[in-house]
């Protein structure tokens, strides 16, 4: 037991982690209905949620079970796909918080099944070569969409032309009680005996397996877990551009995604998330610096690499309530360390 | 032939050396001996230029070393076989020996018999891939590479460790061979009572810092030394 | 060489009427054109300490990846508590009853020392992934008794202490005690253990022969150990096979495998013990 | 024409890109057998190569000797700079962190160009011309002889180096194990920049014979061009040199084949399928060797 | 050869100034960097070219015409954001954007509700001003430039009429709305009219191997081959095509423009491309040239910039129209005036006078251009 540190119950934990997490909520709904947050930096805010989910998700492959993929952006579009062709078709045919459920679950559904389907092959193969064979099968997923129409016959994709007009359903609301499911679903899965096994074969696979964790199995979970919750992004991003066209999955995108892991350490899933705001706020910011945006962006991912290259949180996992619990222990720590001392 | 002076070595903010002075002369068979963690292996990499020390130095056959980077250290003549034998596990046997001969013009055939010779499990298996060796094998294969590069002074990295004890012997006997061929011997052992046996003298180490010297008998009798790493 | 039944453990009236731990018949393998084990026959009583001894090279490593099925054996059977184990994983091989600690440590070295044991003891904590995501009662029940449990076999080796340290931040020595723990944490009938004494000191290795002894009387396992220190191989083992190049050379109590002619020329050496 | 011609035809266009694959597959895959690193800049490096070919040939006017020395030298030098200052503080960290720096200069490369010489593609001069061969009713153009000429050369000498000399021994070494390869006497950091050197020299020379054939410079042109290198490197075998070679070739005759059998819609999905199914038969490439880590 | 794109970042054209009393404020939005950076550079070039030339001339009723110009990268999420922000943060009354096809509609979707008027020089696709599923128009957005339907038929029809050709064959970059659009259209219109299309070949983002697919082509020795994609990719397929022995003739779209800078003059010799704008072709032109050439730094200017140019002037046009009611930049009466006048404007620009349709499309002739001597010359209007 660390000194200092006052150890907080479990239900209340949860209170104040709820608590937290509203008070985040209020503030951001009070400023923007206050006017001060604008429909500019709402969509904003959107796109990070978006990004927040892609980055955990990832890393959860990444960071957790220790494998590169390089077809994150691929999962994105099958969900972004399937849930923009479901909200297209069942527009005014349904009240739309129950399509909206609906095809978020869809997404995920669908973007789990490439997941399983894409993770028994790719993870028979390790290292480099797993990042090979899924960049592959990402290109193939955006091939397809681009080119599907014409084997159907009928406008399915719309390809090249893109998919338009669907329902722009996302709002800041939806994505945030996204990104606050994902991160509480992820987090319990990591802290359970399904998370350990999926370190575990990170740290080491043989020992792994020697301790009886079969490893093909809990590997293929956190592939079709992590591609579920990138589809729920890509439902979430389909509802919030309204138009999808393939070529916005394409290879580059994954690599955003896994620079945003990267960079906000491997493993931690706050470091997902902080980097995932932050760059995706970054082009905005920088967008005063207009042609120089790019130039400016790639030297800030070569400089924190070279000055943190474990990124930005390392593998530290922030707990809000054991940093209440540090606070609380520092302040009464006079009189614990009294305690001690007389015991 | 090697004196230490003073070194501190640190990793990051551990300070793992602290204050560590000895020598070796030309022709000696010099022992380190201490427990688990005690710094030995961090000694023999500052010796090697692999790790720097903080202040100190380092010198070998009168020339500072103490800055000099790894591979001229090797070339002036110090070879170190490494904790954990360290072959390289994707080339095979002989590769790796080849390697060993690296500061050399060219791989002598006469090298590589004497070797052999030595080591007769690795002639068998001269083209296997050295991570399928077993743990005694590649400890072998460790020494032999070493061997190839004609050291003035060589230092052993628990040579004995993982060996069965008719190696543990075999091994023991070729250090002393070497020596009696004229290479100086810096020697970590855990066993500490086969190196007692064979060094003329050793240096115990504990937690950074030397606690003991003499030779290798006098300190075999040293009742300190027999409770902690005698075993007895 | 001292002859027995091949399908006879070391100390037959010990667990008498009671299937053998394991039994491997004609067990051999192959590695491209090298013959690393052949015809290893070889049975354990089930609360038996024995050792595997033999010159480097001879297959010791490899009979316990026959075990373990990290290999799959060219030939021969291999019966664990009677049960051919052909075809299984090591995973499965593993929650059939065989643990193992390796002989270059395979620790999960970011981990803490408890999140190791409780990896180890992944077979063991019953709940679904539903109960735990949405944190229902028997993830809590079950966590907390697998804490305790980890807590109580890390204190085994008194190790309690260090459950919240980073395992690869431990001295080595330590690393291979808990390497042992982990092992013991998935619940084995069969613990094999691969040079647990290399790079420790006469003192440590001392402790460690008690230690193996209490595992064994605690939970009434049999253990199979591989080590070249011959002072705890025959201080602690019942019963001792001994391979060369990868054959069975010689099988008996330590008394008989230390007068074996044949075990002192190729392994032991004249100064052996 | 008959299907043979079409046949052979297609073949020597597949040849003639694959070899400029092949050659830049082989810098990826010497500084991937090095220090494990996807040098997602390699790519860049062939633009910079490109840029400095029109730079000496069109605005300044130079022959084409001094352009494909200046391009190959200039690769050269690039591929060391950039080692030096955004891999060797790395050498010590997780392996991702250093992919991310080389998309960080991948990036870099691309946007600086873009500044500095604008964002459209610039038109190449002629680098070699001569007269074209007609084998039957095949045409052999003058530039697809001497790319694969050219890259063969290359990539005989390639092996040679690495195989025979010293240089070569020490790369080996020093991709398995740096400290151990200090030990023997090795320099690690002459022979990573030497890596580098080489590697980048194979990009510049891609360089000239991708300006050869297609005549255009653009600052996003290397992304394409690595990406698929890369896919040649991984199919042949990373770290392996004949498996670059043959990786390259076999992605540049794929490709000549699927558009030719008129799936040219289909390509890069066609290309990446039979990687994978490559891949799952061989998980280590065509002709990488498979190493099990013993237990 | 001073090909340099001109930037001018910062300037006077500077966001997140606070609106002075007197200034109009409206945003340019396209891709400036990125892959598809010339064209969008081209086309802000243009736009701010007529912008500043109408400041410098005392802007609209005596009020500055303030320029909020954002990079998109061609990339519909980075738009929209880019768009909102104009909105929000800095207020814009109109936009001239987005210039990709793809980014342009993404921006509308969110231009539409709000009724912000908006002209696009160079989004070409149909969806870009009206919805095929709703059957609606969008009222706020127009262009100065063809469809790609529009395109696509005419040289379907000119490969017939004009040039008499029986077989055809396209070549397109697949991922490409643009060329996928251009490739559509050519292809419905020839089989109606009785063109044989003989080879369907695509190529991906990047390529620039074109012999296979051209291999093939030759193989079937059509009359005319359609290539609807942009300069560069054109210039290299017309090379290529010319090497493994294609003979036809070859037709592109307003894509084209420039490519004489990317094929030689013989590989192209006899070429045939329609565009919205004819080099040296009137006085107007000849004018618009040379204050190009001014501006920035020698540079000619091609059909992006010469688009940009009249999409500005059909917008300044619009707000003088406003600005003539009296009412006040920002406003959504304002804005509703602008998109009226828009909506009847009969303004000239450099490449036309501009009507709009009842899909906000313009109402003018394609110019063919014929290449010759590695010349774009004029040929007719089609
Ligand atoms: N890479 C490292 N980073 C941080 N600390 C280290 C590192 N290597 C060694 N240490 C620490 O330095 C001290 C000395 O280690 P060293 O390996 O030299 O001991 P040793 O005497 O060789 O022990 P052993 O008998 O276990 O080989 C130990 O406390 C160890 O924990
Ligand atoms: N995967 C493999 N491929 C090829 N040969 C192998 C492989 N694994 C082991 N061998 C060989 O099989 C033999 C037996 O190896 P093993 O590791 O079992 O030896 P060991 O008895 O454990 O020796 P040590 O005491 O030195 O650890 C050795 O000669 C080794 O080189
Ligand atoms: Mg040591
Ligand atoms: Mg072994």
């Amino acid at each position: 037991m660390k000194k200092n540190t006052v150890h907080i119950p479990m239900p209340i934990r949860y209170l104040i982690n709820a608590a937290a997490i509203a008070a985040i909520y209020l503030i951001i709904s009070a400023l923007s209905s206050a006017g001060v947050i604008t429909n500019y930096y709402t969509k904003i805010l959107i796109l990070i949620c978006i990004n927040i989910i892609l980055a955990v998700s990832l890393n959860l492959v990444t960071g957790y079970l220790g494998q590169l993929p390089l077809g994150h952006a691929g999962f994105m579009a099958v969900g972004a796909y399937a849930s923009g062709i479901f909200m297209r078709a069942v527009s005014g045919s349904m009240p739309t918080g129950l399509a909206v459920f609906l095809s978020l679950i869809l997404a995920a559904i669908v973007a789990g099944i490439f997941g399983f389907i894409i993770g028994i092959p790719a993870l028979r193969l390790k290292g480099d070569y797993l990042a090979i064979i899924t960049l592959g099968f990402g290109e193939i997923i955006r091939v397809v969409l681009l080119n599907i129409d014409s084997v159907l016959g009928f406008n399915f994709t719309y390809g090249a032309a893109s998919l338009k007009n669907i329902p722009k359903t996302t709002t800041f609301t939806l994505a945030f009680i996204c990104v606050v499911v994902v991160c509480f679903l992820i987090h319990t899965m990591m802290k359970s005996r399904y998370g350990r096994a999926i370190l575990s074969i990170r740290e080491n696979e043989i020992a792994s397996e020697s301790c009886g964790i079969r490893t093909t199995y809990f590997k293929t979970m956190a592939f079709v877990v992590s591609a579920a919750f990138a589809g729920v992004a890509g439902s979430l991003y389909a509802g919030y551009l309204g138009i999808l066209n393939p070529a916005n999955f394409g290879f580059m995108k994954s690599i955003e995604i896994l620079v945003m892991v990267v960079l906000g350490g491997m493993g931690s899933m706050i470091g997902s998330v902080v980097s995932a705001a932050v760059l995706s706020a970054l082009p905005e910011v920088l967008r005063a610096f207009a042609d120089y945006r790019m130039v400016a962006y790639s030297l800030l991912l070569i400089l924190v690499m070279i000055f943190k290259p474990s990124g930005l949180m390392g593998t530290y996992d922030f707990s809000f309530t054991n940093l209440i619990g540090r606070l609380i222990g520092r302040i009464s720590g006079k009189r614990t360390a009294r305690k001690e001392s007389a015991e | 032939m090697l004196t230490v002076k003073d070194i501190h070595v640190y990793y990051g903010p551990i300070h793992a050396i602290k204050g560590v002075s000895f020598e070796v002369n030309d022709g000696e068979i010099v022992a380190l001996i201490g427990a688990n963690g005690a710094g030995k292996s961090t000694i023999l990499k500052t010796v090697s230029g692999l790790l720097h020390p903080k202040t100190g130095s380092i010198e070998f056959n009168g020339e500072d070393i103490t800055k000099v980077e790894p591979h001229r250290i090797v070339k002036k003549g110090l070879a170190h076989v490494p904790e954990g034998r360290r072959i390289f596990l994707r080339m095979t046997v002989m590769e790796n020996l080849e390697m060993g001969a690296f500061t050399q013009k060219s791989v002598r055939e006469e090298d590589l018999e004497r070797i052999f010779e030595r080591f007769p499990r690795l002639k068998e298996r001269r083209k296997q891939i050295a991570g399928t060796l077993s743990g005694g094998e590649q400890q072998m294969l460790a020494i032999g590479r070493a061997l190839m590069s004609h050291p003035k002074l060589l230092m052993l990295d628990e040579p004995s460790m993982g060996l069965a004890p008719i190696l543990v012997e075999q091994i023991f006997e070729i250090i002393k061979e070497l020596n009696d061929s004229g290479t100086t011997i810096l020697l970590v052992e855990q066993n500490a009572g086969m190196a007692l046996e064979i060094a003329d003298r050793a240096y115990v180490l504990e937690t950074g810092n030397i606690t003991l010297s003499g030779t290798g008998a006098e300190l075999m009798c040293s009742e300190e030394v027999r409770k902690a790493y005698l075993g007895a | 060489m001292a002859k027995r039944d091949v399908r006879e453990p070391f100390i037959p009236e010990r667990d008498k009427g009671l299937t053998p731990t394991i039994e491997c018949i004609g067990l051999g393998i192959d590695f491209g054109g090298l013959t690393a084990v052949d015809d290893f026959n070889f049975t354990l009583g089930r609360t038996e300490i024995a050792g595997l001894i033999g010159p480097n090279g001879a297959g010791k490593t490899t009979v316990f990846n026959l075990l373990t099925k990290v290999y799959q054996p060219s030939r021969g059977r291999m019966l664990l508590l009677g049960k051919d184990t052909k075809g299984m994983t090591t995973a499965e091989a593993n929650c059939a009853g065989i643990a193992r600690t390796f002989q270059n440590i395979r620790l999960f070295k970011d981990l803490t020392v408890l999140e190791n044991v409780l990896i180890g003891l992944h077979n063991e904590i019953r709940y679904t992934m539903f109960e735990a995501v949405f944190r229902l009662p028997r993830y809590w029940r079950a966590e907390k008794a697998a804490r305790e449990r980890a807590l109580e076999l890390l204190s085994i080796f008194n190790m309690q202490d260090m459950a919240d340290d980073i395992a690869g931040s431990l001295p080595y020595g330590a690393q291979r005690r808990l390497e042992i723990v982990r092992a013991l944490a998935t619940n084995p009938t069969l613990l094999l253990l691969d040079e647990p004494a290399a790079g420790m000191n006469p003192a440590e290795t001392a402790e460690l022969m008690e230690t193996i002894r209490r595992i064994r009387d605690m939970f009434k396992i049999s253990i199979l150990l591989i080590e070249h220190d011959m002072n705890l191989v025959m201080g602690i083992c019942e019963g001792i096979a001994v391979l060369n190049y990868g054959r069975l050379i010689a099988k008996g109590t330590p008394e008989e495998i230390k007068s074996d002619p044949n075990v002192i020329e190729a392994y032991l050496g004249k100064k052996g013990c | 024409m008959s299907v043979l011609s079409m046949i052979v035809s297609q073949l020597i266009n597949g040849l003639q890109s694959g070899s400029v694959y092949a050659l830049i597959a082989l810098g990826y895959s010497m500084v991937y057998g090095i220090i494990m690193l996807l040098n997602f800049a390699h790519g860049d490096i062939i633009m910079v190569g490109a840029y400095i070919v029109w730079v000496t040939m069109s605005v300044l006017g130079l022959p084409p000797a001094v352009g494909i020395i200046a391009a190959v030298a200039g690769c050269t030098l690039l591929g060391v700079i950039i080692e030096k200052v955004a891999y060797t503080p790395l050498r010590k960290s997780p392996r991702l962190s250093l992919l991310i720096t080389a998309i960080g200069v991948s990036f870099f490369l691309q946007n600086i160009a873009q500044l500095i010489i604008g964002a459209g593609s610039k038109t190449m001069p002629a680098i070699v011309s001569g007269p074209n061969l007609y084998i039957g009713s095949v045409n052999l153009s003058f530039v697809a002889i001497v790319t694969i000429v050219v890259s063969l050369i290359s990539m005989a000498i390639l092996t040679i180096l690495v195989q025979k000399t010293k240089m070569g021994k020490a790369m080996r070494a020093v991709s398995e194990d740096m400290g151990t390869a200090q030990l023997m006497g090795i320099s690690v950091n002459k022979t990573i920049s030497f890596t580098f050197a080489i590697g980048s020299a194979l990009a510049g020379i891609g360089a000239v014979l991708y300006s050869c054939a297609y005549p255009q410079a653009s600052p996003t042109m290397g992304s394409m061009l690595g990406l698929k290198a890369f896919v040649a490197a991984v199919l042949g075998g990373i770290g392996s040199i004949p498996g670059a070679m043959i990786g390259g070739f076999a992605i540049g005759i794929l490709e000549a084949f699927v558009s030719a059998v008129g799936l040219s819609v289909w390509k890069d999905g066609v290309v990446f399928a039979i990687l994978i199914l490559v891949l799952l038969i061989k998980p280590t490439g065509i002709m990488g060797r498979e190493i099990k880590e013993k237990v | 050869k001073a090909n340099e794109p001109s930037k001018t970042p910062g300037g006077t054209d500077q966001p997140g100034k606070p609106a002075e009393g007197g200034s109009i404020k409206i945003g340019l939005l396209g891709c400036i960097t990125g892959e598809y950076a010339q064209y969008g550079i081209a086309v802000h070039n243009g736009a701010k070219l007529y912008i500043n030339k109408v400041n410098a001339e005392g802007g609209v009723n005596g009020k500055q015409i303030e320029i909020v110009e954002y990079d998109d990268k061609g990339d519909g999420t980075e738009a929209v954001n880019a768009f909102t922000r104009m909105v929000d943060n800095d207020g814009i009354t109109a936009l001239i954007g987005s210039v990709l096809s793809g980014a342009t509609i993404a921006v509308v979707s969110e231009a539409y509700p709000i009724g912000m008027p908006m002209i696009s020089a160079s989004a070409t696709a149909a969806g870009v001003t009206y919805n095929e599923d709703t059957d609606t128009v969008f009222s706020n957005v127009f262009r100065v430039c063809f469809i790609d339907p529009f395109q696509g038929e005419k040289m379907a029809h000119f490969a017939a009429e004009v040039l008499g050709a029986k077989t055809a064959a396209v070549i397109y970059e697949t991922g490409n709305d643009y060329a996928v659009g251009l490739k559509d259209a050519f292809v419905k219109a020839a089989q109606e009219i009785g063109i044989s299309v003989v080879a369907d070949e695509g190529y991906s983002k990047g390529d620039k191997d074109f012999r296979s697919q051209l291999t093939n082509i030759a193989a079937k020795n059509p009359d005319v081959i359609f290539s609807p994609n942009y300069y560069e990719d054109d210039g290299m397929i017309v090379t290529q095509a010319r090497q493994v022995g294609v003979t036809g003739t070859f037709l592109g779209g307003d894509g084209w423009a420039k490519v004489t800078e990317y094929a030689s003059a013989a590989d192209l010799e006899g070429s045939y491309y329609c565009s919205a704008y004819a080099p040296g072709s009137t006085d107007a032109v000849k004018q618009f040239e040379a204050d190009y050439a001014a501006a920035y730094n020698g540079e000619t200017p091609n059909m992006f910039a010469a688009l940009g140019y009249d999409a500005a002037v059909v917008l300044v046009d619009a707000l003088k129209a406003a600005e003539a009611k009296g009412l006040t930049a920002g406003t959504d009466e304002y804005k509703a005036a602008v998109i009226e006048a828009m909506k009847n404007t009969s303004a000239v620009g450099v490449t036309s006078q501009y009507s709009f349709d009842e899909f906000n499309n313009p109402i003018k002739d394609a110019v063919i251009i014929k290449i010759t001597d590695g010349k774009e010359v004029f040929d007719r209007m089609f």
